[in-house]
């Protein structure tokens, strides 16, 4: 059991209804855990199109998921 | 000093500028993005960039180091609005300095192309009608997408 | 209102810019030439630069309207520097408003290349050994030679 | 027999020592008056390197030399 922080921004913060939560998670990896939100969450935005950071930097949807730390599923980005 | 960054207030172009000049370049190459009144066939009337802050400026600075590495311009500087804009807006400002024109346009260009494929930045658009909505590109064509 | 012309005073381009705010407007490509320390292994001190003023006007204005007909960007204008120049001064200004930002780059650099190329302008450089000389390119390689 | 204006710019100015001169010519063609013009003045930019303009448009050098009208031979430009 890993306990994270969550960061949702743009369509998942609208889904999520909140910009960040804390969750106790029993996900295996980060992919498991994004699959785990949509339940949670409802959302509609399919794993091909997101990205994921971990304490700030770009991860690997394969990477553990580590207790204490900071997550953010990204999705598809349109600055510029 | 960061060469990247992100700003809640409205960008002004002359103070970057100025810090790109240099007695070594022989050209300057600049891009700014504007909100313009419509977009994919909808007439917008504002919009709101939303960013992840952290990891936006580091995902910033890393793509100028590259830049730089790449393309051998002199120096380059990008900042990108978050928050409210109006119709006319600057939503980004990126600026080269370089040896030779080609060198500052290539730069220029691909910057601003990877800040818009990598950078953790949204827009929500308000469009005219009352609707709005986040834009999540479903791929980035570098050659044929709006600013 | 014309769109190229020849100035003999220091150019500012806080109003060119603002000739080209448009609300359709998504893109803003803008390119400055600096009169550079060093050419082809040179030290520049200072140079002039002389022009055939009716000729290259009326070459000027016909650049930019087929640029805009080529590649369909909203406006654009041009000024270039006669007279003397000191290291650093603006020596050209092209900036260009257009939906997208593809267009407004490839306008843009289209623009710079064309001037020169075909405008009749030509480059005395002073050099720190106290050499002076014109400058007669041989050929003109837009992807390698300096402003 | 035809009396021109000529224009001279950068480098041939500097070789013929004037910005403009009026002359009297039976030269055929403008290729022809430049090179009458590269023996009067020591000219040595070559035809091939030249343009030319007639009245303040481009000409070409088969161009027949008229009565009354300005011409100027272009050296290389190197504006920008």
């Amino acid at each position: 059991m890993a306990t994270v922080k969550l960061l949702y921004f743009a369509s998942l913060r609208d889904a999520a209804g909140v910009a960040e939560e804390t969750l106790g998670t029993t996900a295996a990896d980060l992919r498991a855990l994004y699959a785990e939100l949509r339940e949670r969450h409802g959302f509609v935005m399919p794993l091909e199109r997101i990205r994921v950071a971990v304490d700030g930097a770009f991860a690997k949807l394969d990477d553990d998921v580590r207790d204490g730390s900071e997550i953010a599923f990204i999705p598809p980005v349109s600055g510029g | 000093m960061r060469r990247f960054w992100l700003s809640d207030a409205t960008i002004d172009a002359t103070p970057l500028r100025a810090r790109l000049l240099d007695a070594r370049a022989g050209a300057f190459a600049s891009f700014e993005g504007w909100v313009r009144n419509h977009n994919e066939g909808q007439s917008v009337d504002g919009l709101r960039y939303e960013a992840y802050v952290a990891l936006a400026e580091a995902e910033g600075e890393r793509i100028i180091e590259e830049a730089l590495r790449r393309f051998g311009a002199i120096d380059a500087v990008c900042t990108h609005r978050i928050g409210d804009l109006a119709i006319g807006d600057m939503a980004v400002w990126v600026g080269v300095s370089a040896a030779h024109r080609g060198m500052a346009f290539d730069t220029c260009r691909w910057i601003l192309d990877e800040v818009k494929s990598r950078v953790p930045i949204w827009k929500h658009e308000r469009y005219v009608d009352g609707r709005s909505d986040w834009l999540h590109p479903r791929e980035v064509d570098p050659t044929a997408s709006g600013e």
